[in-house]
């Protein structure tokens, strides 16, 4: 399993060269650059601005561009943010805690509605509540998440006033209390909801099908035949199959959830890495965009990476070891 | 039975089963299939599906290969009509050698050899009309043959085989598994091959729809100057139909010879063991079973020296070690095992 | 602060208006307003009021650092400037008062007993310490500029000094400043906000910006201290009882982002206090009961302008000329063509005012309109001009031709960010155009690429929508001067030029102010007949503010010292 | 075997009319209401946007400044926008530009799919390596994170409809390459493929003929995803403002007029009308999807 | 086993009365079962044969009680069990019955073992279902039944999973579970037909050891006459969801009456002979929806048809004593078709 895993993370290397190439081909092109918008002739000048420019190394031939980011990226030295003066790696480090709050809060509460309602609908299949649980799904399925955002926004925040629209945590509590956690769930929970919402829907239909589809297996009959109560038979023999593909999904979920985010948190004023993306794109913020961007691709791989070992985990037929 | 297709028109000789010119010969046959391990998919061993496989095949006669699911029938027959690529050894169809045969040539030679395959509803494809599944063949070999005239001889090859002939515009799916097999069978016929292997063409099929289909297979052999290579897994099918039986045990074939022979005097134990499994429909009759022990190895580790000494009631300890030849024991009988003589 | 002013408010988009930033005079005022009472009568002592950003800052909480105008939002409210600005823009003393007899050298007096947030109290020492800083060869930010005309900055920057010679402390409440020569702005040119040097104590100057006391504890001088950051979101700010003016009547501020699109929904349910509110829900905010809209005059304006030549960055000088729109006729009738309080009604609900110069009105030099062609909306007129200038339909289209008789475009640019209603004022724009005869086109261009395609001159950018904003510096020269990399339209008018000289040159105009303004006013007058830019609208700043807040006072230098601030039950 | 012919139930059994797979399959999504009427309301948005220039007279790009942000009336069905735009005319418009991008990167994205996909999966070995790496490749860029990048690249000078659809569709074929790959990897196991072989059909044949036909469902299917996908990711990234250009009406450009909060709050008349149809639409496909899936599986009940 | 034993004169242990198991198909309920009714005695092997669609499993899944819900219902008659109406039982009841009372195995081993659970613990499932007995004492169990069904290694394939064991094992683990409570009654559903000759002789000595060593009856349902010829005391044929002909093993392959069973004997090959064509039936069995309602369902595939075949429907006779029949051509069944038809 770790040897396996290890072979993994090095196969993982290449594909990694590869894309930073191309991210950095596309910083490299894209128009514009973070100084152009930094004019305040009072303060500054042209030259101060040139300056800059040289000092970022803007004016160097690419390659030489090129080869210094990408020695440095992989000595952890992910520059600095043009925009916010501190280092990549600090800035993400400050924004990646609430967008991993967001994502997991999201996850669980996927979770949690998912089976809940998946496994109701799969055991009652073509009943009047499988059609309202398969209405609902639907409606999640096509609601874009910014339209249910902002909708949410609308009701929860403001006319129901039950949800903060913004931040992440209310600054008046002090941190580590119990107040605090409590406030940070309270702030999170909505665009996690919107968050889950396309996770939550897509699952519960999965589940409910493939229960569906386990029930009529030949092993279930046999578990009936050997006098299982029913309870038990959807309780463990079919969950446990119709798990194995949902776990594996977690992977998957990785990548979903941060490009998820960017919308997310652009409309419910979430801090975190996915406004971070957005704000380094509109300020040519390269050292922060290109970081996020090479995260992003990692973690698709990451992601897939969990998704085949746990898939190796959970399935005992493809057990790897 | 009449004729319903002037069988001369196809084949010059009038081949009986007297006729003693070889069709197929097959020399230590081999064809393993890669095993890919983990998930790097790379090749960690093989599966050793046909392992040295050795049989002549005359015109006009019909060779049956037995033997239990997993054993290389498939890859075996697959590869004779080269579908898969073998891995060592030759085979020599009607005087030349096709093993190294490519692209143009070996699709020129593929009119000479059809296959008809075991499962009559993945055989057929279930998006096109039965028309044109017959037709296909003809179109590939004869693409400026005018449309009128395949149909036409479609339309005979649905009547010879025994299907209405409005089974011209249907799918598949609206026959039942008999008639499948007759659609399967009526493609392989459209291209007037010498040599048809038919893998295992009834073991889907129900015990009355399988004697129709036999009978068909007879019939067209004597009326096509067929050549069959019959391959099953329940002997009493293959005596049926084969005036020779080969038996394969792991890619082997451990006993080839005559039906009756085969039946009357089986010499190799595997062979004993299998007649003896055979249920018979006699409640009178008792014989004694020898019920061998355990399943069949692994093609992918398979046991060292005799692939059956594992299982076989009468193995002893140099079985283990010496791998036996096929040798010819008496005229035309052949056993690779190393307690006959 | 940098004029929040430009429209971008509506999305968390920056539109990148160039601030003409002055120095961060945001947040305070002296309290010599006292004439300017509050009707809610009597200041109320404690609570907490709730104070909305719109953008996320960036957490440079430092006056030497700070990039955006969100963070200068909120280090107005805890760290003072020395000194500040009157309604007028005018330097008036805050913490410090000064002397000078010849704009070169200058004296400054600090007052005794102005504590630090740490309990040190001010001296002179910090804001020397602040001014090597910005001097010092480490220091990164874009600050040098303002202490560079300080006689030996240049040798200290260089490493050839110690110390800048120009910088002299008299006493701990003293110091006397040179320049290296006799400016009509060095005071406004010159830094002015201190460093306490017990909190940078030992950091490296290069390690500064990255460092506790710009991004966590922060320490200054204002009413407020810093209690809690959360980055990107919220600042908590608690009264600071030592405030050398008196201790604040709040307990409180919270400073927190919001997004545009929960202005009203925060204010309706009383979430925020105050914020900047967008020109367009003016009205709405106008019509809610518990909160009132408050207005002062904004820095900034809008403009069209127009490329007439060619800018060589290396030469420094307009080295090509463009004829499309050398013809001033065909500029003016442009200007005429636009219906300009219409459009300011329509995309900024009525909360701006028509300009017809590029200084904002509430500036000092502001030239009075009497003295300026005002260029009424006159469609006629403007035609009557295109006519004149040979700008005729000779082809029938039912568009002019240019003078010879070739088809004539108005390729309009404008920049484009996530923003909706910059398309349809950009296209209101060419309509007017249109409805004059004259065929229009226009492009929207992302913002990153747009300034970058103005600044280098590219071929595709012919007529070009802008902003600019404006500091207590009346100084243009930087945006108009012909030797000028911002000088965008690439204007050469050596009047101009030689105008914006004198007003800077003491041998010229000496301290009078009067006569400084005179020449700028005869500069407008020039560049408003010239119009190598229409200029459109200057805006108001516009807050909500709840009714509960009680003594804020806002103006053209922007809010009075929160210290003055309360909230009502 | 004339005795068989004569048989009189081989007779009974004889239908007037053969039904095709997919005969059977129209028959079967024609009686589902459900996808019917999804069907019904897709056709009537498409068509309807697709004739928006003869359907309406307004202009969608002069700003009418003495008519801005109207409510609803008999002239203006949906009122104006706050730039005195007539709604519904843009309504229209929106849809061909939505729909116009969802059905150009969902065609090009099934297209290139699904060549990858039978290509990698029909020939196996280095081929289906080669291939399949790539794809791996591709599928490692976050979709959403890249067009927005790529957008960035493109914005402005080459901004556009078609530069969207490029970028989106060269990102996002990949995991319909692996699907189709899969589906051929296992339908390749029929016999029936291997009969094709054995009757001389030719590679390209068999790929054309066999498989791809018989995928089909699964591709179809997919594409009706995808298409949903589309609308959603072009308007979404219109609405972030990184999509189509904002001159251009599209849902997602008109969607993010909400972003103003007088509009979210005061004036629904702008935002519902997109967000519903946006929202129906992809509800509509997404029935439709379904209905087809349901249609195409021969296991499927009724 | 295969030595004649009466069982006529011993109380059935289960019996089935016209039972009548229907499918609704386009919202018509069709009979897959048709008014089946046989006894099973105490230690009888009773054999079902018949081609495939014929209701064989259909049958045997109604005496379970384990028919799809919704689409499948018993409509009509009794199963008894020891003198209980099974059809009658709650699912809890029934629960108490299924692998105690009555056990069965399935046709495929391949698919019919949960491939997520370990061998050990759907073995142990089985007992802790119907006792209640410690785990350890439930894993030692185990270990003795997978002993008992031939598997070698016991201890090490109780914690492996299914796809780790061959068909053949696999078919054994199924019988261990299956006898697991030691039933009265086996079902045994096809249990041979994916297996090869070799494994299949293995699963039937196992299968015949069992039925004497534990005393119980066996269902053995097939398709292949060999396998009943050689197992089997008394056998049932059945044909589109009747009973076409039942009686003892002997009568049957000696005197087979019903021109089914004939052409079903003629139609195999045999190894022992050497025919050149073989006897086949045309055509299939009808499917559910067009089942002839009226007449001999075996009319059309029949060559001894006559006309009054598709207007008669014959009834199941006693031709001989202990030799049933459902033709026309035989008078018992004629007649027992005037009496049900009073
Ligand atoms: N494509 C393949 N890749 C790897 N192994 C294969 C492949 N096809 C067959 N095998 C293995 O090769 C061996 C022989 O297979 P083959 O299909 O030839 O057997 P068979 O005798 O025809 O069996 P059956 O009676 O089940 O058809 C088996 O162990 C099988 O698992
Ligand atoms: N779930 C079901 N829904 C509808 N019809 C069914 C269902 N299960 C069985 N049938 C029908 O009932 C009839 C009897 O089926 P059954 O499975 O009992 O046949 P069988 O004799 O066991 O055949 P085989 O030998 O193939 O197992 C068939 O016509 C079949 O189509
Ligand atoms: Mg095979
Ligand atoms: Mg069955």
């Amino acid at each position: 399993m770790l040897k396996y895993t290890l072979r993994r993370i090095l196969g993982m290397i290449p594909m990694l060269l590869l894309i930073s190439i191309v991210v950095f081909t596309l910083a490299l092109a894209m128009p514009g650059d973070p100084f152009g918008g930094e004019i305040d002739p009072n303060n500054t000048d042209p030259e101060y601005i040139e300056q800059k420019r040289e000092e970022a190394g803007l004016n160097d031939p690419v390659l030489v561009q090129y080869g210094r980011w990408i020695t440095n990226f992989v000595q952890g030295d992910f520059g600095e943010s043009t925009r916010y003066k501190m280092e990549v790696s600090a800035l993400i480090a400050e924004k990646m805690p609430n967008t991993l709050f967001l994502g997991i809060t999201s996850l669980v509460i996927t979770y949690i509605l998912a089976f809940a309602m998946g496994m109701y609908a799969g055991r009652k299949p073509y009943t009047a509540a499988d059609n309202l649980i398969g209405g609902i799904n639907y409606l999640g399925l096509a609601v874009p998440s910014y339209i249910a955002g902002v909708f949410a926004i609308y009701f929860f925040a403001f006319q129901l006033d039950w949800f903060p629209f913004s931040g992440s945590v209310d600054i008046q509590v002090e941190n580590g209390t119990f107040e605090y956690y409590l406030s940070r769930l309270h702030h999170v929970f909505l665009p996690a909801i919107v968050l889950g919402a396309l996770g939550t829907a897509s699952y519960t239909q999965f589940l409910r099908n493939d229960i569906i589809e386990s029930s009529r297996k030949d092993y279930v009959r046999t578990a009936r035949a050997k006098g299982t109560p029913e309870s038990k038979i959807y309780n463990k023999h079919i969950l446990r199959n119709s798990i194995i593909p949902l776990i594996t999904f977690l992977g998957f979920d990785i990548v979903t959830l941060i490009s998820g985010a960017i919308i997310t948190e652009a409309i419910f004023t979430y801090p975190g890495i996915g406004m971070l993306f957005l704000d380094s794109i509109n300020t040519r913020d390269y050292p922060v965009m290109m970081t996020l961007t090479m995260m992003f691709s990692f973690l698709v791989l990451f992601g897939n990476m969990i998704a085949d070992l746990l898939y190796g985990i959970v399935d005992p037929r493809i057990r790897v070891d | 039975m009449n004729n319903v297709l002037d069988a001369t028109q196809t084949h010059e000789t009038t081949s009986s089963k007297t006729n003693q010119e070889t069709l197929l010969k097959v020399s230590n046959l081999k064809t393993y299939y890669p095993v890919k391990g983990g998930f790097f998919k790379r090749t960690v061993g093989h599966v050793k599906a046909v392992d040295g496989v050795s049989f002549e095949l005359k015109k006009g006669e019909t060779l049956g290969l037995v033997g239990e699911s997993g054993c290389g029938k498939s890859t075996a027959g697959r590869t004779i009509l080269r579908l898969l690529n073998p891995t060592d050894g030759e085979i020599n169809f009607d005087g030349e050698d096709i093993t190294k045969l490519r692209g143009n040539r070996l699709r020129e030679k593929r009119k000479d050899f059809q296959m008809v395959f075991q499962d009559p509803y993945a055989s057929l494809n279930p998006m096109q009309m039965v028309g044109d599944i017959i037709s296909e063949p003809i179109k590939n070999y004869y693409p400026r043959k005018k449309k009128k005239e395949i149909k036409a001889e479609v339309m005979e090859l649905l009547k010879r085989v025994g299907l209405p002939d409005d089974a011209y515009t249907k799918y598949a799916h609206e026959f039942s598994g008999g008639q499948r097999q007759r659609i399967g069978i009526a493609r392989a016929l459209a291209l007037k091959p010498k040599l048809i292997i038919a893998d295992e063409p009834v073991s889907a099929l129900d015990v009355s729809v399988q004697s129709q289909v036999l009978n068909l297979l007879n019939e067209l052999q004597d009326d096509f100057d067929l050549t069959y290579l019959f391959i099953a897994h329940d002997l009493s099918v293959v005596k049926h139909m084969s005036d020779r039986i080969g038996i394969m045990y792991l890619g082997h074939i451990v006993e080839i010879a005559d039906k009756n022979t085969i039946y009357k005097e089986p010499l190799h134990p595997y062979t004993q063991a299998l007649i003896s499994a055979v249920p018979e429909p006699d409640p009178r009759r008792k014989k004694e079973r020898i019920v061998l022990e355990g399943d069949v190895p692994s093609p992918e580790n398979p046991p060292s020296g005799c692939p059956f000494h594992t299982r076989c009631p009468m193995a002893v300890d140099k079985c283990s070690t010496i791998k036996p030849e096929l040798k010819e024991v008496r005229s035309g009988h052949h056993v690779a095992c190393i307690l006959v003589d | 602060a940098c004029n929040g002013s430009d429209d971008a408010n509506a999305t968390d988009d920056e539109e990148k208006t160039e601030d003409t930033g002055d120095t961060g005079d945001s947040g305070e005022d002296t309290g010599d307003e006292g004439s300017d009472e509050e009707a809610e009568g009597e200041p109320q002592q404690g609570g907490t009021l709730t104070y909305a950003l719109d953008a996320a800052p960036e957490g440079l909480f430092h006056w030497n650092w700070y990039g955006i105008v969100t963070d200068a939002e909120v280090l107005g409210l805890f760290d003072d400037n020395l000194i500040t600005f009157d309604e007028e823009l005018k330097p008036q003393p805050n913490i410090a008062s000064w002397e000078t007899e010849d704009n070169k050298v200058f004296t400054f007096t600090f007052k005794e007993g102005v504590m630090w947030h740490n309990g040190d109290e001010l001296v002179v020492d910090d804001w020397i310490f602040s001014l090597e800083t910005l001097a010092h060869p480490d220091y990164d930010g874009p600050r040098y500029s303002n202490v560079q005309t300080i006689e030996g900055a240049e040798a200290y920057r260089n490493g050839e000094a110690d110390s800048i010679s120009g910088i002299e402390k008299v006493s701990d409440y003293e110091v006397k400043i040179t320049f290296d020569k006799a400016r009509v702005n060095n005071l406004l040119n010159l830094w002015t906000y201190p460093m306490n040097r017990t909190e940078f104590e030992g950091i490296e100057v290069a390690d500064m910006e990255g460092s506790d006391p710009v991004r966590r504890d922060m320490v200054g001088t204002g009413p407020f201290k810093v209690n809690k950051v959360v980055p990107g979101e919220s600042v908590e700010l608690v009264a600071n009882e030592n405030y050398w003016q008196g201790k604040p009547n709040l307990d409180k501020i919270i400073v927190k982002v919001i997004d545009s699109t929960a202005v009203t929904g925060a204010l309706e349910n009383e979430d925020v206090d105050i914020v900047a509110v967008h020109p367009t829900i003016g009205k709405d905010v106008e019509a809610m009961e518990n909160v009132e809209l408050r207005t002062a005059p904004g820095l900034s304006y809008y403009y069209v302008g127009f490329k007439l030549g060619k800018f060589d960055n290396e030469a420094k000088e307009v080295t090509e000329q463009k004829d499309k729109y050398a013809d001033k006729q065909l500029r003016q009738a442009m200007m005429y063509s636009i219906n300009r309080q219409e459009w300011i009604d329509a995309f900024f609900g009525g909360y701006g005012k028509v300009v017809n110069r590029p200084v904002p009105t509430a500036h000092w030099i502001a030239a009075d309109n009497s003295e300026l062609n005002t260029y009424e909306y006159d469609p006629e007129k403007a035609k009557e001009l295109l006519d004149e200038a040979g700008y005729v339909d000779t082809n029938d289209d039912g568009f002019r031709e240019d003078p010879n008789g070739d088809e004539f475009v108005v390729n309009f640019a404008h920049y484009a960010t996530g923003n909706p209603t910059f398309e349809s004022r950009a296209k209101a724009l060419t309509q007017y155009w249109e409805e004059v005869g004259l065929k229009s086109t226009l492009e929207m261009i992302e913002v990153n690429q747009y300034y970058d395609m103005i600044e280098k001159d590219h071929e595709d950018m012919e007529a070009f929508f802008g902003g600019w904003g404006y500091g207590a510096d009346p100084d243009p020269s930087a945006l108009w001067k012909s030797d000028q990399l911002w000088n965008y339209p690439r204007w050469v008018n050596e009047e101009s030029d030689q105008l914006l000289d004198d007003a800077l040159d003491v041998e010229v105009v000496g301290t009078d102010q009067e006569k400084r303004k005179d020449l700028y006013v005869e500069w407008q007058k020039i560049v408003n007949e010239e119009l190598p830019m229409l200029f459109i609208t200057e805006l108001d700043e516009i807050y909500g503010v709840n009714k509960r807040v009680g003594g804020l006072t806002l103006d053209v230098s922007g809010m009075n010292s929160p210290h003055e601030w309360f909230v009502t039950e | 075997m004339a005795e068989l012919l004569e048989n009189p139930q081989m007779k009974k059994m004889r239908r007037p009319k053969s039904m095709s797979p997919w005969a059977v399959a129209r028959r079967k999504f024609v009686r589902n209401k459900l996808a019917m009427v999804s069907l019904f309301f897709l056709l009537t948005i498409s068509i309807l946007s697709f004739l928006a220039p003869y359907i309406t007279t307004a202009d969608i790009s002069r700003v009418n400044i003495g008519q801005m942000s109207l409510e609803p009336t008999s002239e203006h069905w949906f009122g104006t926008d706050k730039s005195g735009r007539d709604v519904w005319t843009r309504l229209l418009y929106g849809g061909r530009v939505s729909l116009l991008v969802g059905i150009s990167c969902t065609f090009l994205i099934i297209m290139f799919g699904t060549l990858i996909g039978a290509l990698a999966g029909f020939y196996g070995g280095f081929v289906d390596n080669a291939l399949m790496r790539f794809t791996d490749f591709i599928l490692n860029f976050p979709l959403l994170v890249f067009v927005i990048v790529l957008n960035a690249v493109f914005f402005g000078k080459l901004g556009g409809v078609s530069v969207l659809i490029a970028v989106i569709s060269v990102l996002g074929w990949g995991g319909v390459a692996r699907l189709v790959r899969s589906k051929i990897l296992a339908e390749k196991e029929n016999e029936y493929i291997l009969a094709a072989t054995s009757i001389g059909s030719r590679p390209t044949k068999v790929i054309l003929k066999h498989l791809i036909p018989n995928v089909l469902s699964t591709i179809i299917v997919q594409a009706t995803l995808t298409f949903a996908a589309m609308i959603v990711v072009e308007s979404g990234l219109s609405y972030l403002g990184f999509g189509v250009p904002a001159e251009t009406p599209s849902w997602g450009n008109m969607l993010s007029a909400s972003r103003e909060a007088d509009v979210l709050q005061n004036m629904p008349w702008i935002w519902v009308p997109p967000a519903l149809t946006l929202t129906i639409t992809i509800l509509s496909i997404n029935f439709i999807g379904e209905g087809i899936k349901d249609a195409l599986n021969p296991k499927s009940l009724r | 086993m295969s030595h004649y034993t009466d069982f006529q004169s011993q109380p059935s242990l289960l019996e089935v009365k016209n039972l009548e198991t229907a499918f609704e198909i386009d919202g018509e309920w069709h009979n897959a079962v048709d008014n089946v009714s046989f006894s099973v005695k105490p230690k009888q092997v009773m054999g079902v044969v018949g081609e495939s669609g014929c209701g064989k499993s259909v049958m045997s899944l109604s005496i379970m009680q384990l028919l799809p819900k919704n689409i499948g219902k018993i409509r009509n008659g009794q199963i008894l069990y020891d003198g209980k109406s099974l059809e009658k039982l709650t699912d809890k009841e029934m629960n108490k019955v299924r692998g105690k009372d009555v056990a069965m195995i399935f046709q495929e081993p391949m698919t019919s073992l949960n491939p997520v659970f370990t061998i050990g613990f759907q073995l142990t499932e089985a007992i802790h279902n119907h006792f209640k007995v410690s785990k350890k004492e439930a894993r030692k169990k185990v270990i003795d039944l997978l002993n008992k069904v031939g598997i070698s290694r016991p201890e090490k394939v109780v914690d492996e999973y299914p796809h780790q064991l061959s068909g053949g094992m696999r078919q054994r683990v199924m019988i261990a579970m299956a006898i697991a409570c030691e039933p009265r009654v086996l079902i045994a559903d096809e249990p041979t037909t994916a297996l090869d000759v070799t494994v299949q002789a293995q699963i039937l000595e196992l299968l015949q050891d069992l039925q004497e060593t534990n005393d119980m009856s066996i269902i053995l349902i097939t398709h292949d006459l060999g396998v009943v010829a050689e197992t089997c005391h008394e056998v049932i044929v059945m044909y589109a969801g009747e009973v076409v002909e039942q009686t003892d093993v002997i009568s049957l392959f000696e005197k087979p009456l019903h021109p089914y069973t004939e052409l079903l004997m003629k139609s195999i090959p045999r190894m022992d002979r050497e025919e050149k064509n073989l006897a086949s039936i045309d055509g299939i069995v009808p499917s559910l929806k067009n089942m002839p309602r009226q007449g001999c369902k075996f009319v059309d595939r029949c060559p001894k048809a006559m006309e009054e075949c598709r207007t008669v429907t014959p009834g199941l006779g006693e031709e001989i004593p202990g030799h049933s029949v459902r033709c026309l051509l035989y008078e018992s069944s004629r007649t027992q078709n005037e009496v049900t038809a009073k």
